[in-house]
């Protein structure tokens, strides 16, 4: 019992602290892996409250694909929060 | 097959689904299509129609075979049933408009026509269903498919303007769900009718949180005031048929589920004069913002903005006549704007600049779109004989019989701000120093039949109000009779024990 | 000055929560007497086995009790794809072609990736298949089997999944979904109704339709995964 | 099918298909409203039997139209006019692009004052005043928005006007449940006081607009100047004695007549609107001296009118009332025959301003008699019907001893002269120009009209009877009482009379044998010079430079009443304006473009809610 | 270490995280600038919202609710099932929520490619 109130605290500690890095860390990239750090988490909770489907999907879709679309959009974008933008004239794209 | 109301949903779907396998075969089914399927809905929704108002019972489709609280249920009563007919319609007869709108590429058609089917399925949905989360997850739908037509275009701002919809749509479905979510562990259960039923045992503090919450996410969808920056630039950006689709069914399912929840839902009463007062302020702040915009759809938006502000006053006054007013303006405000949209959207398409003074004396080169753009006009601002006077009478008198004086005086006074800014327009296209743009973009043939046909709407309404009355009386009624809802979807009593 | 605010505002919703949610005590039922069926809970619990003989009662709600969300789900990522189709969309000039945006890995993950790849198909479709048996589904099933396609993509440069099949895949489980709803329709009356044989619980074959269901959401969420997937990876930005 | 109904219809159709033959050939556009006017013209005069009504529920309003002794005279005051209007424009209009367009407008604006007229109750009278007011807003931008923002400003005034009307309307259905005209005469008198004094200055806001009296009179000049004459002259001589009908109703009826109305209030409202008609007329009668544009002229001029229209009908005695409609109905003959003569002039000399034209009078001498007819009456002298109608609001004035506004009315009439004098010197007399010598003689469509309407003015200053009838069943059904007339002998407040027959004959036989006499005296030829024709110091004045007299006609006037001028209403109102503007834009400035503003704007929403939940939601 | 604090550090933490999840991630959407960091937010406010859910949901001792062989034993036992709705209603969340963040992704990427920056207060070429 003390164990579990442990390891739920440490779980909820490293959340929450998860969190706050996906959120300051101005390197988009670890921000991305942080936010795959709190899914994983998450589906630990899950599976800890007796969700198992919950679990699996959160795993399988929070973990891997939420992160992987956020790596690509970090590689098709900026990687650092803080860069200085480029100041160029927007192009409209081609019409269609 | 049975006509029911899950053809709505069910249809829609089937075709989106395929339209990618037609696609194959031949590009131009995947323009075809959805009208068929619309055009279809129309059908059952007359059909469905006849059969409410001939038996005053509401058609309910219990769905998976599940009696009303456990399963999801559909309700096409003569309130949902009236909103779903005029979107079913509005919808057609903007595919009608919207086919061959453009020459674009078939990939892009293809999505641009299955978004567009979505965005109708899920508003359509958001008015049928009787569960709280199924609304939920077809705001979602709707959602999405609009965050992807706002940004539709490439040769404009849409990429921004679908991100800042996206940015406070997002807010809006969190909230919607932390509130389905309290909702739940309160009354542990997600279908409508009983939630009403079970809603005195909420303790109230707990109860008025959750209409906060509610009354925030589903403000955003409403375009209540402080919540609706994303609305101009969304009809601004998207494509001239989107707009319309957006005046015409999106912002209406928003305002269906505020309605349905602060009416049906929950039992305070303070949520009336909130959306009086909500109202008023969304009113005269978009009315003042039109004012002064240089670019046609944007002011356009922010009339509808006002036109909702509008609606929820007329909501919120309570009565059976103001309610049947709001009924009124809202059908009035789908064709309207619908119109102004859809005329609106070529004359922009053929300024260079979107912008209104360069669009001086187009009304010579261009008069059937001129002509449909000032008739729109004149009947949005309420003008007699034209259908926008009606429900602005109407819900006048709501008021005044509520002793509700000032509100008139405050209505009255923004109609002149949108007289001003409406003529201010209208005289510009007719008698404007002409500029030397030419016409390239004829309106399709498409195009001129569905603004003849809202036209001809907007005249009848207005020379002879009562072939609409009759429906929105029925409507209005079933809306304010929260016990017959509820025991028309619940089962009785035994059934619910030998289930 | 904006930050302090913020964290002014933040600080207000957040007591509201938390005042809110310490009145919902953690950990209790609130499902009520299971045989009064006050709550909709209560009421699958009770009436799962004997009526749908489906032992995951969550896959039962998501199939079956509310089977209607779960179209509206799929719709949503289908339009997802759509969506990101139609704002990605651009105009191949002359001689360009799709370019992987992530570049060529090591050998030992290529290796890897070859060997596991299989493996992890065939556990997505495990998955899904005995979503009405196991914990797990067509979500889940199909989210591992996009995972599998992922691995691919990120272990070979130029691996494709031809849009052709992606769309078939996707159409038809979609289809097979609404037509098995519309055939309740049809012949038991209801959309989405239960209109086969319930086996015995725990057997594969049992539930009625809500394998084939799951089947076909499985499919079509591992299609329309790895289609979001590819679309996003065959963009490529000009620089 | 009732008559109404029918006349109504007939307008609206004849209106339609003139817009959509105009496609096959104008002509067909002017021949159709032509012809739907004068049928329904004919329906008007024959066909309609008193009080024969018609009602109607629609929208689940009950409507009611009927016709009766008061709304006849200005019923056939509207087709009568329109008629002869429209059978002038067909000529001026001819070879103007848009014909349908214009004669749509124009036939829906008949059919809304004709609507106006027969509208018992007050829904539909808005309607139709509705239709009324954006029909001639069309009308009034027909010729382009070239000269500022007439048409924008018109419309503002107009709908000021209308929400007002729809606010009363709102009012007295809280006050009563009715809307109809009758029951507010009969229950105005019990609705308590500060409703009392709500409807009536709203209403009267209404028809002041129309009527342009004063202060709500900054659309008039322009609105009447831009658009093309033949529909000014149904415009300033049937649109505003619109707001004349209504201002009847309401001070004569309701005012006067309901019991239990605080006289307080009514004292105070009419004698302040009386004032403010007064004023009205001495400004405008100003106004119109210094301008230099015919139309501009004749637009002062006719706000000027219906500043004494305004003032009789505030007055409300029997003699005022009386002198009020009397000289509403000369109003819309000589000042519609007016500016038909300007529109006259403007098409065959290709301008009104009175700089450039001189010496029409053997050019058109037509239109001069016209013109000159017209002008005689509407400066009030005898024999013409102005005179009467004058005459007796003096008397009415001067009885119930309103001492000030007689001086009022005096000073504004003697103005009057000077701005007729001008109108006439300047466009007709005075030495001839070589630009206008190949100036012809308007067709006879524009004619005909012309003619007829002098010869109605001169027949009503000899027999005024003719117009005494049907104005005094009128005001008998108003409430007035019975009152007496003749058909040529005008009895007074003191008991003597006023023979106009004996009058008119004097002063023909004068006219008569002065002309004679001039005729005999210069019989041998007489040489007209052009004004280059002079010779100062042996030096030949150039082309370029205008000698006409007109120009700088009232010089020492104009500096002499310039401090009045400085400050126009105009403004002040064009001010107001650009600080709501201001204000607007300002105000949209919370829409800044930055979507986290917006994201912010939700959570302060929340916040607020939260905060204040249970004040809002309990 | 007795139930009664066992029961409110259980609570504390999960109620607690998850809230604390919701409020972090509003933070991120409403004070940084970069589109992405917004994304992320919304996707943690998701997070959290689903967290809240199952923690609603759950039961103290309670197995899943799933009748397999072992399961039906447990309930025989007497052992209480979680609820299954909330766990039902997060998996379609958690679906939808995924979506929404592939478009969200997708227009930052499409705005990058126009308006060469993902700094949302660059962002104002529609305002007013």
């Amino acid at each position: 019992m003390v164990f579990n109130a442990i390891f739920l605290s440490l779980l909820a500690i490293i959340l929450i602290a998860a969190a706050i890095y996906a959120v300051v860390q101005k390197d988009l990239l670890y921000a991305v892996i942080a936010t795959g750090v709190i899914s994983l988490v998450l589906s630990i909770y899950f599976f800890i409250m007796q969700a198992p489907d919950v679990a699996l999907t959160e795993a399988a879709i929070g973990i891997a694909l939420t992160t992987i679309i956020f790596v690509i959009t970090i590689r098709n974008t900026s990687r650092r929060e803080d860069e200085i933008p480029v100041t160029k004239e927007p192009d409209r794209g081609d019409k269609n | 097959m049975v006509i029911s109301p899950v053809h709505y949903i069910a249809l829609p779907l089937l075709a989106a689904f395929l339209i990618p396998l037609f696609a194959k075969i031949n590009k131009e089914l995947v323009r075809i299509i959805p009208g068929l399927v619309l055009a279809y809905l129309s059908a059952v929704s007359i059909v469905l129609m006849q059969k409410v108002v001939n038996t005053g019972q509401p058609v309910i489709e219990t769905l998976a075979g599940w009696q009303a609280p456990w399963g999801i249920n559909l309700v096409f009563s003569a309130f949902t049933g009236f909103l779903a007919t005029l979107m079913t319609f509005m919808a057609l007869l903007i595919w009608i408009y919207s086919y061959r709108f453009k020459k674009i590429d078939s990939e892009p058609a293809m999505k641009y026509y299955i978004l567009f089917m979505m965005l109708v399925t899920g508003s359509t949905g958001i008015v049928l269903t009787g569960d709280i989360f199924n609304m939920f997850v077809f705001m979602e739908i709707t959602a999405i498919a609009a965050y992807s037509l706002t940004a539709f275009y490439r040769d404009r701002d849409g990429a921004e303007a679908g991100f800042k919809y996206l940015l406070i749509g997002s807010f809006a479905s969190a909230f919607v769900l932390l509130a389905i979510l309290l909702l739940y562990t309160q009354v542990g259960t997600l279908n409508m009718a009983q939630i009403a039923e079970r809603m005195h045992t909420v303790p109230t503090g707990m109860k008025i949180t959750i209409l906060v919450l509610f009354v925030t996410g589903l403000g955003i969808e409403a375009e209540m005031f402080p919540l609706n920056g994303w609305a101009p630039d969304a009809y601004s950006q998207s494509p001239g048929p989107v707009g319309a689709t957006f005046a015409a069914l999106v912002v209406k399912a928003g305002v269906y589920s505020l309605i349905r929840v602060i009416f049906t839902l929950f039992d305070i009463h303070g949520a009336f004069d909130f959306l009086v007062i909500m109202g008023i302020i969304t009113l005269v702040i978009s009315e003042f913002a039109a004012m002064k915009q240089t670019n046609l759809k944007r002011m356009l938006a922010y009339s509808s903005i006002g036109q909702m502000g509008f609606v929820l006053i007329a909501f919120g006054i309570g009565t059976k006549e103001a309610v049947f007013g709001a009924l009124f303006l809202m059908f009035n405000h789908a064709v309207i704007k619908g119109l102004l949209f859809m005329s609106g959207s070529y004359l922009v398409y053929n300024t260079p600049s979107k912008d209104i003074k360069d669009m001086a004396g187009i009304g010579r080169k261009f008069p059937f779109m001129t002509f449909f753009f000032a008739l729109g006009a004149f009947a949005i601002v309420g003008l007699p004989p034209f259908a926008g006077f009606w429900s602005k009478l109407y819900i006048l008198l709501a008021a005044a019989d509520e002793a509700m004086l000032g509100l008139v005086a405050i209505i009255l006074m923004v109609s002149i701000v949108e007289i001003v800014y409406y003529f201010r327009v209208v005289a510009k296209l007719y008698w404007g120093k002409p500029t030397d743009n030419e016409v390239y973009h004829k309106p399709t043939f498409g195009g001129y039949i569905s603004m003849t046909i809202l036209a001809g709407v907007i005249l009848l309404v207005g020379f002879y109000p009562d072939v609409i009355t009759g429906f929105i009386d029925r409507a209005a009624d079933t809306l304010l009779d929260k016990g017959e809802y509820i025991s028309n979807v619940l089962p009785k009593v035994q059934e619910l024990v030998n289930m | 000055m904006k930050k302090a605010i913020v964290i002014l505002l933040l600080a207000v919703v957040g007591w509201v929560l938390v005042d809110t949610f310490f009145q919902v005590n953690f950990g209790e039922s609130r499902l009520g007497e299971l045989e009064q069926q006050k709550t909709v809970g209560a009421f699958y619990l009770n009436n799962t086995v004997e009526k749908l003989t489906v032992a995951n009662v969550v896959t039962a709600i998501v199939v079956n009790y509310r089977g209607f969300d779960t179209l509206g789900e799929v719709t949503v990522l289908f339009l997802a794809a759509a969506g990101l189709g139609s704002i990605l969309y651009r105009r191949k000039e002359e001689g360009e072609h799709d370019v992987m945006v992530l570049n060529n890995s090591s050998q030992l993950l290529q290796t890897g990736a070859r060997l596991i790849f299989p493996a992890i198909l065939v556990l997505g479709v495990y998955v899904f298949i005995h979503g009405h048996l196991t914990p797990g589904g067509g979500f889940q099933g199909g989210a591992i089997i996009a995972t599998g396609f992922l691995l691919m993509f990120m272990a070979y440069k130029d691996y494709h999944v031809s849009h052709n099949v992606l769309t078939w895949v996707e159409s038809l489980a979609g289809v097979l979904f609404v037509t098995v709803g519309i055939w309740g329709l049809i012949s038991g009356g209801s959309f989405l109704e239960n209109v086969l044989g319930t086996g015995v619980l725990n057997d594969l074959v049992s539930g009625g339709v809500v394998p084939i269901i799951y089947i076909a959401v499985g499919f079509k969420v591992a299609a329309e995964l790895t289609g979001v997937l590819e679309t996003l990876l065959n963009f490529k930005t000009k620089k | 099918m009732n008559n109404i109904v029918l006349i109504i219809l007939i307008l609206l159709g004849g209106g339609i298909l003139s817009y959509i033959l105009n496609k096959v050939t104008p002509l067909f556009a002017g021949l159709t409203a032509f012809a739907a006017t004068a049928v329904a013209a004919v329906l008007f005069f024959t066909g309609l039997s008193a009080n024969d009504s018609f009602e109607f529920t629609l929208g689940g309003m009950q409507l009611s139209w009927g016709i009766n002794a008061y709304s006849w005279i200005f019923g056939a005051m509207v087709m009568a006019f329109a008629f002869l209007a429209l059978l002038y424009s067909m000529s001026y209009m001819k070879g103007k692009d848009r014909l349908g367009y214009f004669y749509l407008n124009y036939s829906l604006s008949v059919m809304a004052m004709m609507g106006i007229i027969f509208s018992r109750d007050f829904i539909s009278l808005f309607i139709f005043w509705e239709i009324m007011t954006w029909s001639s807003f069309l009308i009034v931008v027909y010729q382009g928005l070239s000269e500022g923002r007439v048409g924008i400003k018109y419309m503002i005034f107009s709908a000021i006007g209308g929400y007002a009307m729809l606010l009363s309307i709102v009012f007295m259905k809280a006050e009563m449940g009715s809307v109809l005209i009758s029951d507010l005469i009969a229950n105005f008198g019990s609705f308590s006081s500060g409703n009392q004094t709500m409807v009536g200055i709203l209403l009267l806001i209404t028809f002041g607009v129309k009527a342009a009296v004063m202060p709500l009179h900054v659309w008039a000049p322009r609105a009447y100047a831009d658009s093309p004459m033949s529909y000014t002259s149904v415009f300033s001589g049937l649109l505003s004695k619109m707001g004349i009908f209504g201002m009847g109703i309401m001070l004569v009826s309701v005012f006067t007549q309901s019991k239990g109305f605080d006289a307080v209030n009514m004292y105070l409202i009419s004698s302040v609107l009386a004032w403010m008609g007064a004023i009205t007329g001495v400004m405008a009668t100003f106004y119109a001296i210094i301008q230099t544009d015919a139309k501009r002229l004749l637009a002062y001029s006719s706000i000027g009118q219906l500043g004494y229209i305004v003032m009789g009908l505030a007055i409300g005695t029997k003699l005022s009332v009386m002198a009020a409609l009397f000289l509403a109905v000369v109003h819309t003959i000589f000042k519609g025959t007016l500016f038909l003569v300007v529109g006259a002039v403007e098409r065959q000399a290709g301008t009104t301003d009175m700089t450039k034209l001189t010496a029409l009078i053997r050019r058109m001498p037509l239109t001069f008699v016209a013109a000159l007819m017209s002008i005689i009456a509407l400066a009030g002298i005898p024999p013409l019907a102005g005179f009467v109608g004058k005459w007796m609001l003096y008397e009415s004035m001067i009885v119930s001893d309103h001492y000030f506004l007689v001086i009022m009315a005096f000073l504004s009439s003697t103005a009057a002269f000077l701005y007729s004098y001008r109108f006439l010197f300047g466009i007709f007399l005075g030495q001839e120009e070589p630009e206008t010598k190949d100036v012809k003689e308007a067709p006879a469509l524009m004619v005909i009209p012309m003619m007829l309407l002098a010869g109605l003015l001169f027949f009503l200053g000899a027999f005024p009877g003719y117009l005494f009838e049907p104005i005094a069943n009128g005001m008998e059904y108003l409430g007035m009482g019975h009152i007496g007339w003749n058909a040529t002998v005008l009895s007074n407040g003191w008991g003597d009379h006023l023979d106009t027959l004996a009058v008119v004959n004097s002063i023909v036989i004068i006219f008569v044998v002065v002309f004679i006499f001039l005729g005999l005296k210069n019989r041998k030829k007489t040489r007209y010079v052009t004004t280059k024709d002079v010779h100062t110091s042996g030096e030949i004045p150039t082309e370029n430079e205008n000698l006409t007299y007109a120009v700088d006609f009232y010089k020492p006037f104009e500096r002499a009443i310039d401090p009045v001028m400085k400050r126009k209403m105009d403004f002040y109102y064009n001010r107001l304006g650009e600080g709501l503007e201001s204000f607007f834009n300002f105000l949209r400035r919370i829409y800044t473009g930055n979507g986290q503003t917006y994201a912010i704007y939700v959570i302060i929403f929340l916040v607020i809610l939260i905060i204040f939940s249970k004040q809002i939601f309990i | 270490m007795d139930p009664v604090l066992y029961n409110k550090i259980v609570s504390i933490g999960i109620y607690g995280s998850a809230i604390g999840l919701i409020l972090i991630g509003l933070y991120a959407v409403l004070v940084k600038k970069h589109l992405t960091k917004i994304v992320i937010g919304l996707s943690i406010i998701d997070s959290g919202i689903h967290l809240l859910f199952i923690a609603v949901g759950f039961i103290k001792g309670g197995t899943a609710p799933i009748f397999s062989p072992k399961g039906i034993e447990l309930v025989n036992q007497g052992t209480a099932m979680v609820d299954p709705v909330p766990q039902a209603l997060v998996l379609t969340a958690i679906v939808i929520g995924f979506g929404v963040t592939a478009v969200a992704l997708s227009l930052v990427i499409r705005l990058y490619r126009h308006q060469h920056t993902a700094k949302i207060d660059h962002i104002k070429s529609l305002k007013w």
